[in-house]
Protein backbone atom coordinates (compact mmCIF):
# COMPACT_ATOMS: atom_id res chain seq x y z
CA UNK A 1 0.00 0.00 0.00
CA UNK A 2 1.03 3.74 -0.78
CA UNK A 3 -0.07 7.01 0.87
CA UNK A 4 -0.50 10.14 -0.79
CA UNK A 5 -2.58 13.46 0.02
CA UNK A 6 -4.42 14.80 -2.15
CA UNK A 7 -5.55 18.28 -2.53
CA UNK A 8 -8.83 20.01 -3.66
CA UNK A 9 -10.20 22.52 -5.10
CA UNK A 10 -13.06 25.10 -5.95
CA UNK A 11 -16.50 22.55 -5.93
CA UNK A 12 -14.52 19.65 -5.11
CA UNK A 13 -13.24 21.17 -2.20
CA UNK A 14 -16.87 22.21 -1.17
CA UNK A 15 -18.41 19.39 -1.83
CA UNK A 16 -15.68 17.07 0.33
CA UNK A 17 -15.43 19.57 3.39
CA UNK A 18 -11.53 19.50 3.13
CA UNK A 19 -8.70 21.30 1.73
CA UNK A 20 -6.50 17.78 1.71
CA UNK A 21 -6.89 14.24 2.60
CA UNK A 22 -4.50 10.88 2.46
CA UNK A 23 -5.93 8.52 0.49
CA UNK A 24 -4.27 4.81 0.93
CA UNK A 25 -3.87 2.99 -2.36
CA UNK A 26 -2.69 -0.38 -3.64
CA UNK A 27 0.67 -0.56 -4.73
CA UNK A 28 1.35 0.54 -8.74
CA UNK A 29 -1.99 2.20 -8.64
CA UNK A 30 -2.35 4.93 -11.09
CA UNK A 31 -4.29 8.75 -11.02
CA UNK A 32 -7.04 6.80 -12.24
CA UNK A 33 -7.38 4.63 -9.44
CA UNK A 34 -7.02 7.12 -7.04
CA UNK A 35 -9.83 8.99 -8.76
CA UNK A 36 -12.36 6.13 -8.39
CA UNK A 37 -10.99 5.10 -5.31
CA UNK A 38 -12.02 9.01 -4.41
CA UNK A 39 -15.74 8.59 -6.37
CA UNK A 40 -15.89 5.50 -3.73
CA UNK A 41 -15.30 7.07 -0.77
CA UNK A 42 -17.15 10.03 -1.53
CA UNK A 43 -19.62 9.66 -4.13
CA UNK A 44 -21.05 13.17 -4.07
CA UNK A 45 -18.38 14.16 -6.05
CA UNK A 46 -18.71 11.65 -8.55
CA UNK A 47 -20.55 13.56 -11.82
CA UNK A 48 -17.22 15.41 -10.96
CA UNK A 49 -14.70 13.30 -11.37
CA UNK A 50 -13.93 12.68 -15.11
CA UNK A 51 -13.65 16.39 -15.90
CA UNK A 52 -10.74 16.80 -13.37
CA UNK A 53 -6.56 16.61 -14.40
CA UNK A 54 -4.30 15.60 -11.79
CA UNK A 55 -1.13 17.23 -11.01
CA UNK A 56 2.32 16.31 -9.40
CA UNK A 57 4.38 18.80 -8.09
CA UNK A 58 3.14 21.46 -10.06
CA UNK A 59 3.08 19.41 -13.27
CA UNK A 60 -0.09 17.64 -15.08
CA UNK A 61 0.64 13.94 -15.33
CA UNK A 62 -1.88 11.63 -17.47
CA UNK A 63 -4.48 9.29 -15.61
CA UNK A 64 -2.44 6.46 -16.33
CA UNK A 65 0.82 7.89 -14.92
CA UNK A 66 1.86 5.53 -11.46
CA UNK A 67 1.37 6.97 -8.09
CA UNK A 68 4.78 6.87 -5.32
CA UNK A 69 4.16 6.53 -1.82
CA UNK A 70 4.18 9.98 -0.20
CA UNK A 71 3.16 11.79 -3.55
CA UNK A 72 1.43 15.09 -3.55
CA UNK A 73 -1.62 15.02 -5.71
CA UNK A 74 -3.65 17.87 -6.99
CA UNK A 75 -7.16 17.33 -8.19
CA UNK A 76 -7.73 20.15 -10.53
CA UNK A 77 -11.12 21.44 -11.84
CA UNK A 78 -11.41 22.93 -15.29
CA UNK A 79 -10.26 26.93 -15.30
CA UNK A 80 -13.56 28.75 -16.99
CA UNK A 81 -11.42 29.72 -19.87
CA UNK A 82 -10.38 25.91 -20.38
CA UNK A 83 -7.33 24.98 -19.07
CA UNK A 84 -7.96 21.12 -19.77
CA UNK A 85 -7.31 22.10 -23.54
CA UNK A 86 -3.85 21.54 -22.39
CA UNK A 87 -4.76 17.54 -22.12
CA UNK A 88 -7.36 17.35 -24.34
CA UNK A 89 -9.93 16.43 -21.44
CA UNK A 90 -12.39 18.93 -22.74
CA UNK A 91 -12.69 22.73 -22.71
CA UNK A 92 -15.87 24.47 -22.79
CA UNK A 93 -14.98 27.78 -21.99
CA UNK A 94 -18.40 29.90 -19.78
CA UNK A 95 -19.30 32.77 -20.67
CA UNK A 96 -17.68 35.22 -18.71
CA UNK A 97 -16.30 38.99 -18.25
CA UNK A 98 -13.03 40.40 -17.51
CA UNK B 1 6.03 40.68 -10.69
CA UNK B 2 3.86 37.39 -10.18
CA UNK B 3 1.38 36.73 -7.20
CA UNK B 4 -2.06 35.58 -6.12
CA UNK B 5 -3.01 36.84 -3.12
CA UNK B 6 -5.64 37.13 -0.42
CA UNK B 7 -5.36 41.17 -0.42
CA UNK B 8 -6.52 43.99 -2.73
CA UNK B 9 -4.47 44.24 -5.62
CA UNK B 10 -2.38 47.33 -6.22
CA UNK B 11 -1.72 48.28 -9.51
CA UNK B 12 1.41 51.24 -8.93
CA UNK B 13 4.00 48.66 -8.20
CA UNK B 14 2.60 45.91 -10.83
CA UNK B 15 3.18 49.13 -13.53
CA UNK B 16 6.91 49.95 -11.82
CA UNK B 17 8.03 46.61 -12.42
CA UNK B 18 7.08 46.26 -16.04
CA UNK B 19 8.52 49.24 -17.10
CA UNK B 20 12.17 50.17 -18.09
CA UNK B 21 13.62 53.01 -19.50
CA UNK B 22 12.98 51.82 -23.41
CA UNK B 23 9.28 51.47 -22.42
CA UNK B 24 6.82 53.77 -24.19
CA UNK B 25 3.44 52.11 -23.15
CA UNK B 26 1.85 50.15 -20.65
CA UNK B 27 -1.19 48.02 -21.49
CA UNK B 28 -2.48 47.59 -17.95
CA UNK B 29 -6.06 45.02 -17.68
CA UNK B 30 -8.25 44.98 -14.42
CA UNK B 31 -10.62 42.18 -14.40
CA UNK B 32 -13.65 43.75 -12.22
CA UNK B 33 -16.10 41.58 -10.33
CA UNK B 34 -19.54 42.93 -12.28
CA UNK B 35 -22.96 42.88 -11.07
CA UNK B 36 -24.52 40.34 -13.66
CA UNK B 37 -23.66 37.17 -15.78
CA UNK B 38 -25.32 35.03 -17.97
CA UNK B 39 -28.48 37.09 -17.14
CA UNK B 40 -27.95 36.74 -13.27
CA UNK B 41 -27.60 38.98 -10.67
CA UNK B 42 -24.55 38.59 -8.83
CA UNK B 43 -24.35 39.05 -5.16
CA UNK B 44 -20.45 38.21 -4.70
CA UNK B 45 -17.63 35.91 -6.23
CA UNK B 46 -15.48 33.28 -4.13
CA UNK B 47 -11.96 32.62 -5.94
CA UNK B 48 -10.21 29.58 -5.04
CA UNK B 49 -6.86 28.84 -6.23
CA UNK B 50 -3.71 26.33 -6.47
CA UNK B 51 -1.30 29.17 -5.76
CA UNK B 52 2.30 27.17 -6.14
CA UNK B 53 0.91 26.35 -9.68
CA UNK B 54 -1.10 29.39 -10.57
CA UNK B 55 2.03 31.31 -9.90
CA UNK B 56 3.95 28.60 -12.18
CA UNK B 57 1.40 28.78 -14.75
CA UNK B 58 1.52 32.94 -14.98
CA UNK B 59 5.35 32.79 -15.65
CA UNK B 60 4.84 30.15 -18.15
CA UNK B 61 2.01 32.46 -19.98
CA UNK B 62 4.51 35.40 -19.67
CA UNK B 63 7.51 33.54 -21.27
CA UNK B 64 5.45 32.60 -24.22
CA UNK B 65 4.27 36.38 -24.06
CA UNK B 66 8.29 37.32 -24.26
CA UNK B 67 8.54 34.63 -26.88
CA UNK B 68 5.92 36.14 -29.22
CA UNK B 69 5.97 39.53 -28.84
CA UNK B 70 8.30 42.56 -28.73
CA UNK B 71 7.42 43.56 -24.80
CA UNK B 72 9.88 45.14 -22.33
CA UNK B 73 7.83 43.68 -19.30
CA UNK B 74 5.21 41.01 -17.67
CA UNK B 75 3.34 41.01 -14.36
CA UNK B 76 0.25 39.19 -13.22
CA UNK B 77 -1.59 39.55 -9.99
CA UNK B 78 -4.27 37.62 -8.96
CA UNK B 79 -6.53 38.18 -6.12
CA UNK B 80 -8.33 35.29 -5.16
CA UNK B 81 -10.92 34.99 -1.68
CA UNK B 82 -14.43 36.49 -1.73
CA UNK B 83 -15.04 39.44 -4.07
CA UNK B 84 -17.59 42.02 -3.64
CA UNK B 85 -18.98 43.97 -6.96
CA UNK B 86 -16.41 46.52 -8.34
CA UNK B 87 -13.37 44.71 -6.73
CA UNK B 88 -10.50 43.64 -9.16
CA UNK B 89 -9.41 40.12 -9.29
CA UNK B 90 -6.65 40.32 -12.05
CA UNK B 91 -4.26 42.95 -13.19
CA UNK B 92 -2.16 42.19 -16.43
CA UNK B 93 0.16 44.62 -16.96
CA UNK B 94 2.49 44.10 -20.16
CA UNK B 95 4.99 47.02 -21.03
CA UNK B 96 7.06 47.74 -24.50
CA UNK B 97 8.31 50.46 -26.44
CA UNK B 98 5.35 50.83 -28.94
CA UNK B 99 1.71 50.89 -28.21
CA UNK B 100 0.45 48.02 -30.70
CA UNK B 101 2.42 45.35 -29.15
CA UNK B 102 1.38 46.62 -25.87
CA UNK B 103 -2.23 46.33 -26.75
CA UNK B 104 -1.79 42.68 -28.19
CA UNK B 105 0.62 41.46 -26.06
CA UNK B 106 -1.87 42.22 -22.84
CA UNK B 107 -4.75 41.31 -24.26
CA UNK B 108 -2.99 37.94 -25.47
CA UNK B 109 -1.72 36.99 -21.66
CA UNK B 110 -5.07 37.91 -20.30
CA UNK B 111 -6.95 35.25 -22.48
CA UNK B 112 -4.06 32.55 -21.80
CA UNK B 113 -4.03 33.32 -17.85
CA UNK B 114 -7.97 32.41 -18.35
CA UNK B 115 -7.11 29.15 -20.22
CA UNK B 116 -4.13 27.77 -18.17
CA UNK B 117 -3.78 29.51 -14.81
CA UNK B 118 -5.63 27.39 -12.12
CA UNK B 119 -7.80 29.79 -10.19
CA UNK B 120 -11.72 29.42 -10.04
CA UNK B 121 -14.77 31.06 -9.25
CA UNK B 122 -17.63 30.71 -7.45
CA UNK B 123 -21.03 32.96 -8.24
CA UNK B 124 -22.74 33.93 -5.63
CA UNK B 125 -26.64 34.98 -6.40
CA UNK B 126 -29.01 35.66 -4.46
CA UNK B 127 -30.95 31.95 -4.80
CA UNK B 128 -27.77 30.03 -5.31
CA UNK B 129 -24.70 29.72 -6.42
CA UNK B 130 -22.21 27.93 -8.30
CA UNK B 131 -18.14 26.79 -9.61
CA UNK B 132 -17.85 28.74 -12.50
CA UNK B 133 -15.59 25.40 -14.33
CA UNK B 134 -16.59 25.10 -17.77
CA UNK B 135 -19.98 23.76 -17.47
CA UNK B 136 -18.52 21.29 -15.30
CA UNK B 137 -21.27 17.76 -15.12
CA UNK B 138 -21.70 18.80 -11.48
CA UNK B 139 -22.79 22.75 -12.24
CA UNK B 140 -26.31 21.32 -12.30
CA UNK B 141 -26.40 19.58 -8.83
CA UNK B 142 -24.29 23.43 -7.14
CA UNK B 143 -27.02 25.10 -9.52
CA UNK B 144 -29.54 23.76 -7.24
CA UNK B 145 -28.13 25.65 -4.39
CA UNK B 146 -26.08 23.60 -2.06
CA UNK C 1 -13.12 62.20 -16.22
CA UNK C 2 -11.04 64.35 -19.06
CA UNK C 3 -8.27 66.65 -18.61
CA UNK C 4 -4.83 67.96 -19.06
CA UNK C 5 -2.61 68.97 -16.37
CA UNK C 6 0.77 69.94 -15.93
CA UNK C 7 1.00 67.63 -12.52
CA UNK C 8 1.98 64.23 -12.43
CA UNK C 9 -0.74 61.38 -13.70
CA UNK C 10 -2.43 59.39 -10.97
CA UNK C 11 -4.68 56.28 -12.44
CA UNK C 12 -6.48 55.70 -9.71
CA UNK C 13 -9.23 57.73 -9.49
CA UNK C 14 -9.45 57.57 -13.32
CA UNK C 15 -10.36 53.95 -12.84
CA UNK C 16 -12.84 54.87 -10.15
CA UNK C 17 -14.11 57.26 -12.45
CA UNK C 18 -14.84 54.41 -15.74
CA UNK C 19 -15.64 51.57 -13.67
CA UNK C 20 -19.43 50.88 -13.32
CA UNK C 21 -21.17 47.91 -11.29
CA UNK C 22 -21.92 46.30 -14.90
CA UNK C 23 -18.03 46.67 -15.99
CA UNK C 24 -16.20 43.43 -15.81
CA UNK C 25 -13.37 44.55 -17.58
CA UNK C 26 -11.06 47.64 -17.20
CA UNK C 27 -8.29 48.49 -20.13
CA UNK C 28 -5.70 51.47 -19.00
CA UNK C 29 -3.67 52.32 -21.59
CA UNK C 30 0.21 54.36 -19.84
CA UNK C 31 1.93 56.27 -22.93
CA UNK C 32 5.21 56.68 -21.16
CA UNK C 33 8.63 58.63 -21.90
CA UNK C 34 11.27 56.49 -23.81
CA UNK C 35 15.03 56.71 -23.90
CA UNK C 36 14.94 56.42 -27.32
CA UNK C 37 13.58 57.36 -30.42
CA UNK C 38 14.37 56.96 -33.94
CA UNK C 39 17.83 55.66 -33.12
CA UNK C 40 18.65 58.84 -30.69
CA UNK C 41 18.85 59.16 -27.27
CA UNK C 42 16.32 61.34 -25.44
CA UNK C 43 16.52 63.30 -22.58
CA UNK C 44 13.38 64.63 -21.40
CA UNK C 45 10.14 65.55 -23.24
CA UNK C 46 8.83 68.57 -23.06
CA UNK C 47 4.95 69.04 -23.89
CA UNK C 48 2.85 71.83 -25.02
CA UNK C 49 -1.04 72.14 -25.15
CA UNK C 50 -3.97 73.63 -26.47
CA UNK C 51 -5.80 73.05 -23.32
CA UNK C 52 -9.78 74.03 -24.15
CA UNK C 53 -9.36 72.38 -27.25
CA UNK C 54 -7.50 69.53 -26.24
CA UNK C 55 -10.10 68.40 -23.85
CA UNK C 56 -12.98 69.59 -26.11
CA UNK C 57 -11.58 66.69 -28.55
CA UNK C 58 -10.89 64.03 -26.11
CA UNK C 59 -14.58 64.22 -25.26
CA UNK C 60 -15.50 64.22 -28.99
CA UNK C 61 -12.92 61.34 -29.10
CA UNK C 62 -15.28 59.75 -26.42
CA UNK C 63 -18.52 60.41 -27.67
CA UNK C 64 -17.22 58.32 -30.92
CA UNK C 65 -15.56 55.41 -29.12
CA UNK C 66 -19.09 55.41 -27.16
CA UNK C 67 -20.78 54.82 -30.81
CA UNK C 68 -18.01 51.87 -32.31
CA UNK C 69 -17.75 49.99 -28.97
CA UNK C 70 -19.83 48.32 -26.28
CA UNK C 71 -18.22 50.27 -23.17
CA UNK C 72 -19.36 51.15 -19.89
CA UNK C 73 -17.10 54.06 -19.12
CA UNK C 74 -14.34 56.31 -20.58
CA UNK C 75 -12.12 58.98 -19.00
CA UNK C 76 -8.39 60.12 -20.68
CA UNK C 77 -5.68 62.31 -18.87
CA UNK C 78 -2.89 64.26 -20.43
CA UNK C 79 -0.43 65.07 -18.91
CA UNK C 80 2.15 68.29 -20.32
CA UNK C 81 5.02 69.93 -19.78
CA UNK C 82 8.87 68.84 -18.51
CA UNK C 83 8.73 65.13 -18.58
CA UNK C 84 11.66 62.68 -17.66
CA UNK C 85 12.44 59.42 -18.61
CA UNK C 86 10.15 56.71 -17.56
CA UNK C 87 7.15 59.36 -16.58
CA UNK C 88 3.60 59.41 -17.96
CA UNK C 89 2.27 61.75 -20.27
CA UNK C 90 -0.88 59.92 -21.08
CA UNK C 91 -3.73 57.88 -19.59
CA UNK C 92 -6.50 56.35 -21.07
CA UNK C 93 -8.65 54.01 -19.57
CA UNK C 94 -11.83 52.06 -20.93
CA UNK C 95 -14.27 49.91 -18.71
CA UNK C 96 -16.96 47.26 -20.29
CA UNK C 97 -18.61 44.07 -19.55
CA UNK C 98 -16.20 42.03 -21.35
CA UNK C 99 -12.28 42.57 -21.57
CA UNK C 100 -12.55 42.29 -25.98
CA UNK C 101 -14.11 45.63 -25.83
CA UNK C 102 -12.22 47.18 -23.11
CA UNK C 103 -9.12 46.00 -25.13
CA UNK C 104 -10.36 47.28 -28.33
CA UNK C 105 -11.92 50.09 -27.27
CA UNK C 106 -8.97 51.64 -25.37
CA UNK C 107 -6.55 51.07 -28.14
CA UNK C 108 -8.95 52.81 -30.97
CA UNK C 109 -9.20 55.72 -28.25
CA UNK C 110 -5.40 55.92 -28.11
CA UNK C 111 -5.24 55.81 -31.78
CA UNK C 112 -7.51 58.77 -32.52
CA UNK C 113 -6.35 61.18 -29.39
CA UNK C 114 -2.94 60.57 -31.05
CA UNK C 115 -4.45 62.24 -34.46
CA UNK C 116 -6.63 64.49 -33.18
CA UNK C 117 -5.84 65.94 -29.74
CA UNK C 118 -4.09 69.48 -30.00
CA UNK C 119 -1.26 68.31 -27.94
CA UNK C 120 2.21 68.72 -28.90
CA UNK C 121 5.53 67.00 -27.96
CA UNK C 122 9.46 68.36 -28.07
CA UNK C 123 12.19 65.87 -27.80
CA UNK C 124 15.37 67.18 -26.02
CA UNK C 125 18.40 65.30 -27.08
CA UNK C 126 22.20 65.67 -25.59
CA UNK C 127 22.94 67.80 -28.81
CA UNK C 128 19.87 69.43 -29.97
CA UNK C 129 15.80 69.33 -29.95
CA UNK C 130 13.31 69.24 -32.00
CA UNK C 131 8.99 69.09 -31.85
CA UNK C 132 7.57 66.18 -33.42
CA UNK C 133 4.49 67.56 -35.60
CA UNK C 134 4.05 65.75 -38.12
CA UNK C 135 7.36 66.19 -39.55
CA UNK C 136 6.34 69.57 -40.53
CA UNK C 137 8.38 71.45 -43.05
CA UNK C 138 10.20 73.35 -40.00
CA UNK C 139 12.08 70.64 -38.46
CA UNK C 140 15.15 70.52 -40.17
CA UNK C 141 15.31 73.87 -38.82
CA UNK C 142 14.93 73.18 -35.05
CA UNK C 143 16.56 70.07 -35.68
CA UNK C 144 19.98 71.92 -35.65
CA UNK C 145 19.26 72.64 -32.56
CA UNK C 146 18.39 76.13 -32.10
CA UNK D 1 -8.90 97.76 -39.02
CA UNK D 2 -9.58 94.50 -36.89
CA UNK D 3 -7.21 93.49 -34.07
CA UNK D 4 -7.21 89.45 -33.31
CA UNK D 5 -5.49 88.05 -30.56
CA UNK D 6 -3.42 84.82 -31.66
CA UNK D 7 -2.44 82.15 -29.70
CA UNK D 8 0.72 80.21 -30.69
CA UNK D 9 1.83 76.49 -29.75
CA UNK D 10 4.96 74.29 -29.76
CA UNK D 11 7.26 75.27 -32.63
CA UNK D 12 5.64 78.12 -33.52
CA UNK D 13 5.43 79.51 -29.40
CA UNK D 14 8.90 79.08 -29.61
CA UNK D 15 9.98 80.55 -32.68
CA UNK D 16 8.16 83.85 -31.57
CA UNK D 17 8.92 83.92 -28.06
CA UNK D 18 5.19 84.61 -26.96
CA UNK D 19 2.28 82.56 -25.99
CA UNK D 20 0.05 85.23 -27.39
CA UNK D 21 0.03 88.39 -29.78
CA UNK D 22 -1.96 91.05 -30.72
CA UNK D 23 -2.86 91.65 -34.47
CA UNK D 24 -4.21 94.65 -36.78
CA UNK D 25 -5.65 93.44 -40.13
CA UNK D 26 -7.66 95.18 -42.64
CA UNK D 27 -11.04 94.30 -42.51
CA UNK D 28 -12.72 91.52 -44.43
CA UNK D 29 -9.26 89.41 -43.93
CA UNK D 30 -9.24 86.06 -44.15
CA UNK D 31 -7.07 83.50 -42.12
CA UNK D 32 -4.81 83.19 -45.13
CA UNK D 33 -4.08 86.94 -44.49
CA UNK D 34 -3.67 86.58 -40.81
CA UNK D 35 -1.13 83.42 -41.58
CA UNK D 36 0.82 86.18 -44.33
CA UNK D 37 0.77 88.99 -42.20
CA UNK D 38 2.47 86.99 -39.42
CA UNK D 39 4.65 85.67 -41.84
CA UNK D 40 5.84 88.88 -42.89
CA UNK D 41 6.45 90.35 -39.76
CA UNK D 42 8.11 87.13 -37.78
CA UNK D 43 9.98 85.36 -41.21
CA UNK D 44 11.46 82.74 -39.19
CA UNK D 45 8.27 80.98 -39.06
CA UNK D 46 7.79 81.60 -42.55
CA UNK D 47 8.31 77.86 -43.55
CA UNK D 48 6.24 76.77 -40.50
CA UNK D 49 3.11 78.48 -42.30
CA UNK D 50 1.65 76.42 -44.53
CA UNK D 51 1.30 73.11 -42.25
CA UNK D 52 -0.84 75.21 -39.42
CA UNK D 53 -4.03 74.64 -39.04
CA UNK D 54 -6.55 77.35 -37.59
CA UNK D 55 -9.42 77.40 -34.77
CA UNK D 56 -11.58 79.69 -33.73
CA UNK D 57 -13.39 79.68 -30.30
CA UNK D 58 -12.13 75.89 -30.56
CA UNK D 59 -13.71 74.96 -33.72
CA UNK D 60 -11.43 74.23 -37.11
CA UNK D 61 -12.28 76.52 -39.35
CA UNK D 62 -10.90 76.61 -43.31
CA UNK D 63 -8.20 79.07 -44.67
CA UNK D 64 -11.01 81.60 -46.45
CA UNK D 65 -12.93 82.42 -42.84
CA UNK D 66 -13.19 85.94 -42.24
CA UNK D 67 -11.75 87.08 -39.14
CA UNK D 68 -14.01 89.16 -36.99
CA UNK D 69 -12.84 92.13 -34.76
CA UNK D 70 -11.89 90.74 -31.28
CA UNK D 71 -11.85 86.75 -32.40
CA UNK D 72 -9.16 84.28 -30.18
CA UNK D 73 -7.43 82.86 -32.94
CA UNK D 74 -5.39 79.58 -32.66
CA UNK D 75 -2.60 78.42 -34.82
CA UNK D 76 -2.13 74.56 -34.29
CA UNK D 77 0.59 73.04 -35.96
CA UNK D 78 -0.16 69.37 -37.22
CA UNK D 79 -0.53 66.98 -34.22
CA UNK D 80 2.44 63.94 -34.59
CA UNK D 81 -0.71 61.21 -35.02
CA UNK D 82 -2.05 63.19 -37.77
CA UNK D 83 -4.96 65.60 -37.38
CA UNK D 84 -4.75 67.34 -39.90
CA UNK D 85 -6.17 64.62 -41.53
CA UNK D 86 -9.15 66.45 -40.47
CA UNK D 87 -9.06 69.54 -42.71
CA UNK D 88 -7.49 68.11 -45.37
CA UNK D 89 -4.32 69.65 -45.15
CA UNK D 90 -1.73 67.32 -44.54
CA UNK D 91 -0.78 64.09 -42.34
CA UNK D 92 1.93 62.35 -42.03
CA UNK D 93 2.33 60.53 -38.76
CA UNK D 94 5.90 60.42 -36.94
CA UNK D 95 6.95 57.18 -35.62
CA UNK D 96 6.28 57.47 -32.15
CA UNK D 97 6.17 54.99 -29.05
CA UNK D 98 3.29 54.71 -26.95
Amino acid sequence: MITVSVRLFAGLHQLIGEREIEMQLPDGATVAVLRDTLGARHPIVEALLPTLVCAIDEEYVESSQVLANGDRVALIPPVSGGAHALLDVRANPSAEGG
Amino acid sequence: MFAVTYEPLDPAPLVDAVRRDESGAVALFYGVVRNENMGRSVQYLEYDVYPEMAVKKMREVADEVRAKYPITGIGVLHRVGRLEIGETSLLVAVSSAHRVAAFEACHFAVDRIKQVVPIWKKEVWEDGEEWIEGHMPGSERTEAGE
